[in-house]
């Protein structure tokens, strides 16, 4: 009798475990965490992951370098046009194939409008989370009129496959430029907007401010690199530090915050927002004329050696590690995923808050979960 | 009997205008009473009156349930810039009946391990409560189940019931999201209860009364909220924020926080059970905002503004029962508003919102009301 | 009519919802699938009881609310003859206030507001 | 006296924000004009897609059913996801030579990832993608398509 | 420093390193026995402060089992390259560097996943994708007769 009652008076009894996910409406995709609970309070989260893992790796060893192209749609694919161009990124410097202006601007202001659209969803969902769901709305109806851009010279909406080693699948369509500009001129006027539903609201604050701490040691130690990382002070912008396509003739600013909680990690991917229409900004007006696409050869082969590309999506630094025989199909591949990298410091800022903080801070990391299992 | 409220103050008098006289119910009830008095005998007219009343509130209950849900999938849909039901019907009007169907038409079933007698008692307890609480609002002059002395604590009181029925489902459900649900909402009422007492008693103060036809009736020369000018329009705010807490509604809608719990309380429930939560959730809104269309709008009284003898003619043409609707909906409106609007609230923030905002203010409030009254400088 | 009658309004509601029930559950399909009676923890089984001891911080609020409501009850009748007895009512409510304000700002400084 | 301000200010701020939050809701309440949600099976008659919108590969024949298909293969090599196959036969040409034809271009909905691989790289654009976009059956049979129409002929001066 | 003064200097740590100057990177080969120690004296020496494990891959290399590690220097903006293989296709263990940089945490079990390679001192070395009754799917010796279908 006397154990009994010692038994449920000790820690470990009172700890409840609670799984979230995979079927969770705040796990956006089916990620599952093992939640310890003590009241409200999170004592330990682990991520149970590969509900969805496809082996992407090891499908690329067996299929051609412009196969892999539309297998990268899939990982994260609310950044696929960047992963498509990561992997076009990667073969093309080793071939050593030189790029023509008009191809490195299309692409910039695709990644840059992919980067937009992105982080509308996020917002959408993110507020969800909060319990705002108006915002889902929102966010979803100024996605949509990228998507349709995107529909209109890629011939799909989310899943673009856009790029091939070389260039471009198709040139941009004739009204590209006209659609793009006025994206911009509404969003620009519809993002205060979303400050004033938001990120001005008081109860936001509250959840916010001060929750989910990352320091910059930390950021730096679990390689939380994208806006998450930024909000911590860590300067790890690729697009800064090792410019690709046409950002070296380019003028942006690294968003940079200190404090690195929920809240600055939202206010990080809202400034990139502004950031990214500036970008296209400065570029829509000066497509440069030129071919669309490099020839190139019917079956491309890598040298063999070692290639490694890092490319900015809109979650932080995706790496393409390609490991080439000299065959038409690489010998490795590995996708260093920003998603997969920003998961694992979940538990880490999670601890001690509530359970809805848990939520907030989850929402705040922008998980894609195809882009973690890949 | 049944129908024999007879209010000296506000029985019709000759000097009212004939419109005043033909919306007074008291009339009609008291005929339907004395025909059917001189038809059968007293047990039986009891009888019949009891059926009567009881079929008319079941529908009245009904369609305000059907309504409201209707309602809110119009207006959060038109507010999310979207158009909401509109395919069964016309507007969608017949959805909330299709999706009444659907639910009667669904399995219940019974969960592993539950505590299946709390389980089964738990939607009965929060339409019962609803139900009851129902039983005292004044729809219009004479159109008023019971006429309680202590209506509104009454009402406070029986509305409050229907967190046992939430606490009890969450509990017995065995489920771990439910109960941390039935948690939330046990702290939830055991704060918000305070506030939305404490912003009656400012009213109470003005009105010198409990009795909700009194306080109805002491509205006659203006509505309390302007009546009581600034501590009654922070007693109409707090009370606005305290109700939809105590609804579970909003951004305080932490019992079934849907990002964080699935759904709280109600994940186990499922097809027509699940609808009477969803139902008595509907049901509580509109009593909440019925009290505050009572208590600080003024009930069925019309809209009437000082010497515009025209405009008040206009205005007291309206019958009071569209009168009494009409601020209901009004009330529900801004409720639906703060829901699609905000972000949810976390537990801890909500108990800090009640003891150190709502409550030191309506504390505050009331002493401020006290003293107004006192010096006779409300209008 | 009396406040008796309220037990009509008990009894409309439980039949109402017992009627309802009973039609529902001749008309509803059933199935037998043994995984479908599981409570529901996202697809996964759930882990170790549920019924366990459970640490919710609000046993101080619970305290406090006492205090509160019991006040609130007593201001109630105070609020109904305030106007009839005057200045003497509004002394008085001032004086029991302001200790209830004490208590509120003591448990306050004593951070028991504070949700753990 | 200064935490009691502090206080105050901290309210009226807070209520101010959340104002500011209802109004944007509240002024697309009073504005359904601007709500753009498309009443979709409603629509169908004038919905129309862009012009380069990927709905499933098509071989597109002209009046007298004749394709460019030379049955090269090479579309079922680049296939990713092995959704296309292509079985040839040999047809004796008129001047009497055995000749690679196209007997059936299968192509496989259901695995087709629309990556237009197989349009871009096609030698005789004889693919071409279609605007189709209600792509659900009821028979996952259905989903498997023969490309070539039926006594179809190699277009004249493709090869 | 630029490339070939940063090989210069881990050279200079120990001198008997394999550094090749690659295409992109410097890489450096090193024996799984010493790589847990340069690595350290990597991620803590004032010249070359690599605080940022960018990736960490493991590949099958037919005969061997190797890890590769890419550092990056917030500090600097350098980047070098590491590189360990073990023979040992049985029982391949190598040390985690997991204490040093957090990020392996999750990487090694991707590593331990889907290539079998244990990681010595990693604080929780469970499979992170699949379960137990799978084998190691990216080693080039994996058979799956069900799931994978060659042409």
């Amino acid at each position: 009798m006397e154990e009994k009652v010692k038994n449920i008076t000790t820690d470990e009894q009172q700890e409840y475990v609670i799984n979230m996910g995979p079927q969770h409406p705040s796990t956006h995709g089916v990620l599952r965490l093992v939640v310890s609970l003590k009241g409200e309070i999170v004592k330990s989260v682990q991520p149970h992951i590969g509900y969805i893992h496809r082996g992407i790796e090891k499908m690329c060893e067996s299929i051609t370098y412009p196969q892999i192209i539309h297998l990268t749609d899939r990982m994260d694919y609310l950044s696929a046009h960047i992963n498509n161009e990561a992997v076009c990124l990667t073969v093309e410097k080793a071939l050593e194939v030189e790029i023509p202006d008009r191809i490195k601007v299309i692409r910039t202001i695709m990644s840059e409008l992919t980067r937009i659209q992105s982080h509308q969803l996020w917002w959408a969902s993110f507020g969800m989370d909060l319990g705002g769901l108006t915002c889902f709305f929102y966010g979803l109806r100024d996605r949509e009129k990228i998507l349709d851009i995107f529909e209109e010279t890629c011939g799909s909406r989310m899943i673009v496959s856009y790029n091939c080693p070389g260039g471009l699948m198709y040139d941009i369509h004739p009204n590209f430029q006209k659609r793009v500009k006025e994206f911009i001129k509404y969003f620009r006027k519809i993002l205060p907007e979303y400050d004033q539903l938001l990120s001005g609201n008081v109860i936001f604050h509250e959840r916010s401010k001060g929750i989910g701490k990352l320091t910059l040691e930390d950021a730096v130690s679990y390689g939380i690199t994208g806006p998450s990382g930024r909000a911590s002070g860590f300067s790890c912008d690729v697009r800064k530090h090792e410019p690709y396509s046409a950002y070296d003739k380019i003028k942006f600013k690294e968003i940079l915050f200190t404090e690195g909680d929920t809240y600055h990690r939202y206010i990080a991917r809202i400034d990139e927002m502004w950031e990214s229409m500036n970008i296209i900004e400065q570029l829509i007006d000066n497509i440069p004329e030129g071919p669309y696409a490099v020839k190139m050869k019917p079956v491309i082969k890598l040298p063999e050696g070692e290639y490694y590309q890092r490319v900015e999506t809109a979650r932080g630094e995706l790496g393409v590690f390609i490991i080439s025989d000299g065959n038409k199909s690489p010998y490795r591949v590995k996708f260093r995923s920003p998603n997969f990298v920003n998961l694992s410091v979940l538990n880490h800022i999670a601890k001690g808050f509530k359970i809805a903080d848990l939520v907030a801070i989850g929402g705040s990391l922008d998980l894609v979960i195809p882009d973690i299992d890949r | 009997m049944l129908f024999d409220i007879v209010d000296v103050n506000s029985s019709p008098s000759l000097s009212d205008p004939w419109w005043k006289v033909f919306y007074d119910f008291s009339s009609l009830t008291h005929k339907i009473d004395s025909s059917l008095h001189n038809a059968m005998s007293q047990f039986w007219t009891t009888i019949a009156e009891m059926l009567i009343i009881g079929v008319l509130i079941l529908l009245f209950y009904a369609l305000i349930g059907l309504f409201l849900v209707y309602a809110e999938r119009k207006v959060c849909a038109f507010m999310q810039n979207r158009l909401g039901p509109n395919r069964v019907g016309p507007f969608g009007i017949f959805q909330t009946i299709a999706d009444l169907f659907k639910l009667l038409f669904k399995e219940l079933i019974p969960i592993k391990n539950a505590d299946s007698f709390l389980f089964n008692l738990a939607p009965f307890i929060v339409i019962i409560a609803s139900f009851m609480a129902i039983a005292a609002i004044p729809f219009a002059k004479g159109l008023h189940a019971i006429d309680l002395n202590i209506g509104v604590l009454y009402v406070i009181a029986v509305s409050a019931m229907g967190v046992i029925g939430v606490l009890l489902a969450g509990w017995s459900s065995n489920n771990k999201y439910s109960l941390i649900g039935a948690m939330r909402s046990g702290a939830q009422i055991v704060s918000y209860e305070l506030s939305v007492g404490l912003s009656i008693i400012t009213i109470v103060i003005l009105a010198g009364s409990m009795q909700l036809s009194e306080i109805v009736e002491a509205q006659r020369t203006g509505w309390f909220i302007f009546k009581g000018h600034i501590p009654a329009f922070i007693a109409f705010i707090v009370f606005l924020v305290s109700s939809t807490a105590e609804t579970n509604r909003g951004p305080f809608d932490l019992a079934e926080a849907e990002s964080e719990l699935t759904a709280g309380y109600h994940t186990e429930y499922s097809g027509i059970k699940f609808a009477f939560f969803f139902l008595a959730e509907y049901i509580n809104m509109f009593i909440v905002a019925s009290i505050a269309a009572t208590v600080f709008l003024g009930g069925w009284m019309p809209f009437n503004v000082g010497h515009w003898d025209g405009f008040n003619h206009v205005m007291d043409f309206v019958p009071p029962f569209v009168w009494y609707i009409g601020k209901t909906f009004f009330v529900i409106f801004i409720m639906m508003w703060f829901k699609w609007t905000f972000p949810r609230l976390r537990i801890d923030q909500l108990l800090t919102l009640e003891w150190k905002y709502l409550l030191p203010i309506n504390l505050v409030n009331v002493l401020i009301m006290a003293f107004l009254v006192l010096m006779g400088w409300h209008f | 009519m009396s406040n008796e009658w309220l037990i009509l309004f008990f009894l409309v509601g439980a039949i109402f919802v017992g009627l309802i029930l009973i039609f529902s559950g001749i008309v509803a399909p059933k199935s037998i699938n043994p995984q479908k009676f599981e409570p529901y923890e996202c697809g996964i089984p759930t882990e170790g009881v549920t019924w366990l001891q459970f640490n919710v911080g609000y046993y101080l609020f619970a305290i406090l609310f006492l205090v509160f409501d019991v006040e609130t009850v007593l201001v109630f009748p105070w609020a109904v003859v305030m106007k009839e007895v005057g200045m003497a009512a509004f002394v008085e409510i001032v004086i029991f206030f302001f200790i209830l304000g004490l208590g509120l700002l003591y448990a306050w400084k004593k951070h028991a507001l504070i949700w753990e | 006296m200064r935490s009691i301000i502090d206080y105050l200010k901290e309210i009226i701020l807070g209520v101010w924000s959340l104002l500011k939050g209802m109004k944007v809701t509240g002024s697309y309440f009073f504005r359904p004009g601007t709500i753009i949600t498309q009443k979709y099976p409603n629509n169908r008659k004038d919905l129309v897609m862009f012009d380069r919108f990927k709905g499933e590969v098509v071989m597109p024949h002209n009046e007298k059913n004749e394709h460019k298909c030379t049955g090269c293969g090479i579309c079922e090599i680049n296939c990713p996801n092995g959704s296309i196959e292509i079985i040839s036969k040999s047809i004796l040409t008129e001047d009497g030579k055995k000749k690679r034809a196209i007997d059936k271009h299968i192509y496989r909905l259901s695995m087709c990832t629309f990556c237009a691989l197989c349009v871009k790289t096609c030698p005789s654009n004889a693919l071409a993608f279609s605007q189709e976009f209600e792509h659900a059956v009821f028979n996952r049979a259905l989903l498997i398509k023969t490309l070539n129409k039926p006594g179809s002929q190699l277009m004249k001066g493709v090869e | 420093m630029d490339k070939i003064q940063l090989g210069e200097f881990i050279k200079s740590i120990n001198p008997d390193l394999e550094i090749k100057e690659g295409k992109q990177y410097i890489e450096v080969s090193i024996p799984p026995s010493k790589l847990y120690i340069l690595a350290k004296e990597l991620r803590e020496k004032e010249e070359t402060q690599f605080d940022f494990l960018f990736c960490l891959s493991g590949v099958d290399y037919g005969q061997d089992l190797g890890v590769v590690y890419h550092l990056r220097s917030t500090k600097f903006d350098h980047v070098v390259v590491l590189k360990t293989r073990t023979t040992d296709r049985d029982h391949p263990q190598l040390d985690s560097v997991a204490d040093i940089w957090k990020t392996a945490d999750f990487h090694e079990r991707e590593v331990f996943d889907l290539l079998g390679i244990k990681f010595t001192n990693h604080p929780d070395l469970r499979r992170l994708f699949l379960d137990s009754s799978w084998g190691f799917p990216l080693r080039k010796d994996y058979v799956d007769d069900i799931n994978i279908v060659t042409k």
